[in-house]
């Protein structure tokens, strides 16, 4: 499947993770076209529902990119976001699916590069494990 | 809502900037397939006068009740087509802004037909979230004409007695037993010449008479909660605790010198800092006639690779004061790039040369060795290695971060960068200003400044915190969290989530969010089981349609 | 003096090490390893550490052709000139000596006359024009004689152009004097470091001219009207005697319109001689007198008035290949305006060229200005 | 006494100060000679260390001076006289007529369209032309158009009036005439800003003389996409080609008719014509051949300090030069991939914050090669290329280098206002022609009552000049408040 390109989708945090995106726009540090970006207030926004509506409308991959832990702007937020991801994870396991499909990253305003690197990693560990199985089957 | 939604798209050019790479015209064909979507127009800059003429005249004439734009960053643009939506008179949240520029035109240079079909799918994420979107309202709140600054070294000082000179109240913190900062420690500053015990002792007189200002010295700060306008702020003098209340918060908590730990043989008596000559300078005994400088000790490293700026300055001054004490010192500056930039600094870099110190040029390759009694060095005149007579040694330190960066940036919750410098909102356009509304800093908390530089940019600090304090009111839009009382099931689930303790229970029982202390996370919302917290700025039923625009079957 | 107060006078440390004066320099160009910027640190740092012995004996410093290329352009305003002229007395006494081209001739020649021995310098004078045993204005004739004697072969006569001097120094009226006595003006000697040599040729003329009575002084030659004009000075206290240009004179007749000009069908160029130009700041009245010719067609080379490159030689020391080097790229340049004639204003700058053209193919002619003038005059 | 604040010139720092003491509650009159607000950072392309767009991150500040309640913005004028002191200044200001009234004027550009005349285009460094009526640049604030009376046929006394039957909003009024009022303030800011110094004064470098030796400004442009080519990076002798080439073109075609027309009226011979036909048909191919072998742009040279720490020029330096040629050589590369940028420099001056990391950044990735050593001279290569003389300091070797484009680092030079400026309110300058400051109150004048910002203060990057321009702001307060 070395011709299939992944979905993936990014929920980003405004303050950290989208700035970072833009840092790596502003220093046009290249990475894979694959990633779709969410952007939210803070990673604290995003449900486990989220995370699985995603990947059921299609994702075949998602992440949460939240502020470095100790300094969400939030103060919390991205911690929550991490206990999150990490029970989205495990219900993804219960029904078969791989965890992996789902991660969680933290990272700086100032990290523009990193935030690059992550949808580089994000994307080549997708693409390892091919389509998503819900490709398609969503009913929407 | 049952009126019919009508979509307008603009697609930005902004020149090359996303044109030399996506195809604008396929993209407004593709917009114009997407449902609600009645009008889809490119603009060369759409943030151009012309192009938000354009916006208003396209409401107007489609009768338009949901904008979208695909250009740059919402981050700094937002604002902009915000107030064009108001303008042509449709609430500003009815707009939404798709990043096809930071995040796919500057991006994907090397992968066109990938960068087209996410742009195709970023539109369609925004419009179709677009569909979704709700008005807010504007809430107020009062601003207490207070301000707190963080450290009273030269920065510090300059802030307060700015801030109280422009009418008000201020807090002045330090963690040492006596303001001053590291100006404490110097002897002269260039290029005014004055001592540095002349100019803060100014400044401290200054502030111990100005009733407005009070300073707390051996002072730490604590806590930090609340907003723009409306900070609560603990912190501890003493063994004592105080609390207070404050509009505005500028951080000033300066530098360190670095010690050079096993580098040069560094000994502190016959190789020793800059910081430590001034001190000999200020007793005016240097007891060394022929004396080494060395530029650049732990900085421009791959460990440290950044210019700490003023240390090429502070050696130049210092060369020429010691030439003040020992007429027939020899003094050899060892560099790898002299940093005299301006006007000043460059003409004390030939008064330097004028009065015979001298300038050897050294690469990160071949550094100077530092042996007892000499320098070696490799001399490209020379065209060979030379020594140097040395019975003072003089490394050039950067100014790093102090230790309790990390912890101010945590009680602040502002960012700090990878050498642990605040980070300031915008390298650009907002050097003194943090991303949270509210907070500023200034000096050698943000990066290395001479004195000039650190009292201009106090001032600056000054005058973007009096933004806050001169108006009675802080405005505050809507994009924050509501209980709807009939479905809460007074679970306490966001009372415990809340980052802030915003959330508490009522009277009848019912979860209740105070919208001006709300900072609008979300992270209640998620919480929620019973889906009784409405969040209108970014509501599910957003975050879904943009989810279920993902992927086009 | 010594090299440290050489260094102070001269400013030398406030030097960049940018290396815009080893990038201009001709002779960088073209020796590699040779570069006025290392000297300078060389020099700095050997004093600072009193090392000045061990540099002194190198011939780097020799090597300079003092043609203030490199001061034009110095950003930092480094007297260098002056720098190594001093360099250069001190390694003189250090007895590292300048190595001469023509295996020294001239120089010894120059050592002879400083012994009283008379000269015949005259004779050629009587025959060329009228000049005065007493009068206002002095004509210094300098080396010219000897040089005709030695490049006479090259096809080269600045005796000739010294007697075209005279002549029309006679249509203008002026009668100067000229004297047997005369000594050379020791430019060559204050350049390769002898200036004890020098102080004594410069007394010797000052007193000589004032002895018979003469208020201005006129030369034909660059060399030793900056000389006269700048570095008798530095030794001679109250002189009292003006150096006057000879091409200043004509370009005041011509403003006068005294006198006709007989066309001349030619496209010449002009080559600025270093002492003539960057160090005397005279551009004008040359390209002037060229432009009074009817029917002259002047073009300017690439590389002109401050920006010239030097002929290559300086005080008759290292003509190697390097000199021919530099020569060839400069008469190239000439050739490359198209113009038949190369003029020079410097008995010397003509010999080289004329040297350097004797090994070449090129359509170019050399011709010293005072020659063209003579000709332009019916002379 | 009164809380009214002049702000003279509409750059960055002007701008700034402008929208600090704005958003405070102070009425702020922003005083700009030119058509629009923006200043030179309005004609740079991208900005280090972050290659922001430059206009990008502008944009918004300029319009939110014109939007401001508390701003008023006064283009196209300058200040003629002031009088009084710290609290009470009356300034008296000449604003000159655009012949276009800008409340009605929508900038639609018609009329620039049908304009008859073109004259070079100033904000594109003279690369391109603008016509007789026009707006400053794109994203110019106010956005209206001008009438440049020294261009426009009507003020030469010729027919046309083009414009103005064209103008559906009825904007253009020739009769227009300037206006010269008093303002009434408590303070005043001068952010009148920096020239770019001009390097046709250093003649070994042959600008203006030898073809594709530019300096950074107008490289600056040639690299926008609103500039001259489009942001297509192309070295001016190829455009000037192209230009020829067009020409060329063209009277080939006319003769082609015309002998047509001969032909029909056969007894008139058309041999001329024929010949000259001839002529330009060999020439074409020459044209093209040569532009050809222009069009694509390999190796550029920065050539850093032209006319800065020159003792014979400015004796200080530019501050940000070594940052600007780093930032165009990133930019170029970014243009074309294939591209090699050398970099020949002094010290590499990189100080500020994240400023060291973007060169190493260009060398590791955009492959821009730094040499140690000043340029002595540029001449003209055996390949007609400009060549740059250079003393490699490292290697010590003194080079001829042949490139496609030569970019001068041009000095940073006192605008040429500011001694009318200086003596008229009668603050100091310093020996440079900055205005001169109190190193430890440094945006105070040496009059009471008067600051300044930015580089006419002396040579500073962007956040400097922001920084300082808040600094001026924080002075007028307390100045206006303490009366």
């Amino acid at each position: 499947m070395n011709n299939f390109e992944p979905l993936i989708a990014v929920f980003s945090c405004h303050y950290c993770s989208y700035a970072a995106a833009d840092l790596a726009g502003s220093s046009r540090i290249q990475y894979p076209p694959n990633t779709r970006i969410i952007k939210v207030p803070c990673t604290g926004r995003i449900s486990v529902n989220h995370i699985l509506r995603a990947l059921e409308c299609g994702a075949d991959g998602v992440y949460v990119a939240g502020c470095l832990e100790g300094t969400c702007h939030f103060v919390s937020g991205n911690f929550k976001a991490k206990q999150r991801v990490q029970s989205a994870k495990s219900l993804l396991g219960e029904i078969n699916i791989e965890p992996e499909r789902v991660q969680m990253y933290f990272m700086s305003a100032a990290e523009g590069s990193k935030f690059a690197n992550v949808a580089k990693e994000m994307t080549e560990t997708i693409k390892e494990l091919g389509p998503s199985p819900l490709k398609g089957t969503n009913t929407q | 809502m049952e009126t019919e939604l009508r979509t307008g798209v603009f697609i930005c050019h902004c020149g090359i900037n996303i044109s030399g790479v996506l195809d604008i015209e396929d993209l407004c064909e593709y917009a114009r397939t997407l449902p609600g979507v009645v009008t889809v127009q490119a603009n060369l800059f759409t943030c151009a006068e012309t192009g938000t003429s354009e916006i208003k005249a396209a409401v107007k004439e489609h009768d338009l009740n949901r904008v979208v734009v695909a250009a740059c960053t919402p981050r700094t643009h937002e604002p902009i087509f915000r107030a064009s939506c108001q303008e042509a008179g449709i609430n500003p949240y009815f707009f939404e802004m798709v990043n096809i520029r930071e995040h796919c035109s500057w991006v994907h240079r090397h992968d066109k037909e990938g960068a087209q079909a996410k742009a195709r799918d970023l539109i369609r994420m925004g419009v179709a979230k677009a569909l979704f979107l709700e008005p807010l309202e504007t809430f107020r709140s009062k601003v207490e004409p207070k301000a707190l600054v963080i450290g009273a070294g030269i920065a510090g000082m300059t802030s307060a007695l700015a801030i109280a000179n422009q009418g008000f109240e201020v807090i002045l913190l330090e963690k040492e037993v006596e303001m001053g900062g590291l100006l404490r420690h110097l002897h002269k500053v260039a290029p005014s010449d004055m001592t540095a015990a002349e100019l803060i002792g100014e400044k401290i007189a200054a502030i111990e008479k100005d009733k407005r200002i009070q300073c707390f010295t051996s002072a730490a700060l604590e806590e930090v909660t609340g907003y723009v306008g409306n900070y609560a702020v603990r912190f501890s003098c003493g063994d004592e605790s105080y609390s207070d209340k404050v509009g505005v918060i500028i951080v000033a908590t300066g530098g360190a010198s670095l010690k050079p730990v096993d580098l040069y043989n560094y000994d502190g008596e016959h190789v020793i800092t800059q910081s430590e000559l001034e001190i000999k300078l200020k007793d005016g005994n240097i007891g060394a006639k022929s004396i080494v400088m060395v530029q650049c000790v732990g900085a421009r490293i791959p460990e440290r690779n950044y210019c700490s700026r003023i240390c090429c300055m502070v050696g130049i001054k210092n060369s020429l004061h010691i030439k003040e004490i020992v007429k027939d010192a020899k003094i050899f500056v060892l560099f790898r790039d002299i940093q005299a930039y301006g006007v000043e600094n460059e003409a004390l870099f030939f008064k330097a040369k004028e009065a015979g110190v001298r300038f050897i040029r050294y690469s990160l390759e071949s550094p100077p060795v530092v042996e007892d009694g000499k320098v070696k060095i490799y001399h490209a005149g020379m065209g060979k290695e030379i020594s140097l007579p040395a019975d003072l040694v003089v490394l050039s330190t950067p100014i790093v971060a102090h230790d309790d960066a990390e912890s101010i940036s945590r009680i602040l919750k502002v960012p700090i960068d990878e050498h642990k410098f605040f980070l300031e909102a915008h390298a650009k356009l907002s050097p003194l200003d943090f991303a949270t509304s509210g907070i500023y800093l200034c000096g050698n908390a943000h990066y290395p400044a001479t004195v000039r530089e650190a009292t201009y940019q106090a001032l600056g600090a000054a005058s973007r915190a009096s933004i806050v304090l001169s108006h009675d009111t802080v405005e505050r839009v809507g994009t924050v969290a509501a209980v709807k009382e009939e479905l809460c099931s007074s679970c306490f689930a966001c009372v415990k989530v809340c980052p802030y303790q915003v959330p508490h229970m009522n009277e009848r029982g019912k979860a209740e969010i105070e919208p001006m202390q709300c900072q609008g996370c979300g992270i209640c919302v998620a919480e929620c089981p019973a889906e009784a917290i409405k969040f209108a700025y970014v509501s599910d039923e957003q975050i879904t349609a943009a989810c279920e625009a993902l992927y086009a079957a | 003096m010594s090299i440290q107060d050489l260094i102070e006078k001269t400013k030398v440390s406030f030097c960049q090490d940018c290396g815009v004066c080893t990038g201009s320099c001709p002779v960088s160009r073209v020796l590699p390893g040779f570069s006025p910027q290392q000297m300078v640190a060389k020099y700095v740092l050997s004093s600072d550490l009193g090392m000045e012995d061990e540099v002194l004996g190198e011939q780097d410093v020799w090597s300079c052709l003092t043609c203030a290329l490199c001061l034009q352009r110095c950003p930092s305003k480094v007297e260098y000139l002056e720098f190594v002229r001093g360099v250069r007395e001190e390694a003189f006494r250090a007895g590292n000596k300048i190595t001469h081209a023509h295996d020294g001739i001239l120089q010894t020649i120059t050592q002879m006359q400083t012994s009283g021995l008379p000269q015949n310098r005259t004779a050629w004078a009587r025959e060329a024009g009228t000049i005065k045993e007493e009068g206002e204005y002095y004509l210094f004739v300098g080396c010219v004689p000897y040089f005709d004697v030695l490049f006479k072969d090259m096809g080269v006569s600045p005796l000739g152009s010294a007697s075209d001097m005279l002549k029309i120094l006679n249509k203008f009226g002026i009668e100067p004097v000229v004297s047997d006595e005369e000594r050379c003006c020791g430019h060559d000697m204050l350049w390769s470091g002898n200036v004890d040599l020098f102080k004594e040729l410069a007394l010797h003329n000052v007193e000589l001219i004032k002895r018979l009575g003469c208020k201005k002084v006129i030369f034909g030659c660059p060399e030793g009207y900056l000389t006269f004009k700048e570095y008798y000075p530095l030794y001679c206290t109250d002189m009292g005697l003006d150096a006057v240009h000879f091409y200043d004179l004509v370009y005041d007749q011509i403003q006068e319109g005294t006198f006709q000009l007989s066309p001349l069908e030619q496209k010449v160029t002009y080559h600025d001689p270093c002492r003539l130009g960057r160090m005397a700041g005279m551009y004008d009245s040359p390209r002037e007198i060229i432009a009074s010719i009817p029917g002259i067609k002047f073009v300017e080379m690439e590389r002109n008035r401050e920006e010239a490159v030097c002929c290559g030689i300086s005080c008759w020391a290292n003509c190697s290949s390097y000199s021919k080097q530099i020569q060839m790229d400069r008469i190239k340049e000439a050739e490359a305006t198209g113009a038949d004639t190369l003029i020079t204003a410097c008995p010397k700058c003509n010999i080289h060229f004329s040297c350097a053209l004797s090994s070449a193919e090129m359509g170019l002619e050399v011709k010293d200005l005072t020659q063209l003038m003579a000709s332009a005059m019916g002379i | 006494m009164n809380k009214e604040v002049l702000v003279i010139g509409g750059g960055i720092a002007g701008i700034q100060a402008c929208l600090d003491l704005a958003d405070q509650g102070m009425t702020v009159y922003l005083v700009e000679r030119l058509p629009s607000i923006g200043g030179k950072m309005a004609q740079l392309d991208k900005t280090f260390p972050t290659n922001d767009c430059s206009i990008c991150i502008m944009g918004p500040k300029l319009f939110e001076v014109e939007r401001h309640p508390n701003t008023q913005l006064l283009t196209y004028t300058e200040v003629e006289e002031v009088s009084g002191e710290a609290g009470n200044f009356t300034v008296k200001v000449r604003k000159k007529p655009r012949y276009v009234e800008e409340d009605k004027c929508t900038a639609c550009g018609l009329c620039a369209d049908k304009c008859p005349v073109a004259v070079p285009d100033q904000f594109n460094m003279g690369m391109s032309t603008r016509k007789a009526i026009y707006k400053y640049f794109p994203q110019g604030i106010p956005s209206v158009y001008t009438i440049d009376d020294s261009a426009c046929r009507i003020f030469k006394g010729k027919k046309c009036n083009i414009c103005a039957k064209i103008c559906e909003a009825k904007a253009v009024n020739y009769e227009q005439k300037e206006t010269v009022f008093e303002l009434n303030v408590g303070a005043i800011i001068v952010a009148t800003g920096f020239e770019v110094f001009d390097p046709s004064d250093i003649k070994p470098y042959g600008y203006r003389t030898i073809p594709d030796v530019i300096t950074a400004m107008e490289f600056e442009r040639l690299l926008n996409a609103s500039g001259p080519t489009g942001g297509h990076l192309e070295r001016p002798s190829s455009l000037k080609i192209k230009a020829e080439i067009r020409q060329l073109e063209k009277q080939i075609k006319k003769a082609k008719t015309r002998l047509k027309s001969l032909e029909k009226k056969s007894e008139e011979s058309g041999d001329e014509t024929r010949k000259a036909l001839e002529e330009m048909n060999e020439r074409l191919p020459v044209l093209q051949a040569k532009g050809a072998s222009l069009e694509e742009l390999r190796d550029i040279a920065f050539v850093q300090c032209v006319g800065s720490r020159d003792l014979r020029y400015n004796a200080h330096c530019c501050s940000y030069g070594c940052m600007h040629s780093v930032k165009e050589a990133v930019v170029a590369t970014e243009h074309g991939s294939e591209l090699q940028s050398t970099i020949f420099l002094t010290d590499m001056r990189a100080y500020g914050k994240g400023f060291h990391q973007y060169c190493l950044r260009g060398a590791s990735e955009y492959g821009i090669q730094f040499v140690r050593g000043r340029v002595a001279e540029i001449g003209v290569g055996d390949d007609g290329r400009p060549a740059v003389w250079c003393e490699d300091m490292d290697t010590r070797k003194v080079e001829e280098r042949p490139f496609d484009l030569v970019v001068l680092a041009t000095a940073c030079v006192p605008s040429k206002g500011i001694e009318n400026l200086s003596s008229m309110i009668g603050f100091d300058l310093d020996e440079n022609g900055f205005v001169k400051t109190d190193p430890n109150k440094p945006a105070n004048t040496s009059v009471k009552g008067i600051f300044v910002c930015g580089c006419a203060e002396g040579p500073m990057d962007i956040p400097s000049s922001v920084s300082m321009a808040s600094a001026a702001a924080s002075m007028a307060v307390q100045t206006v408040k303490a009366l």
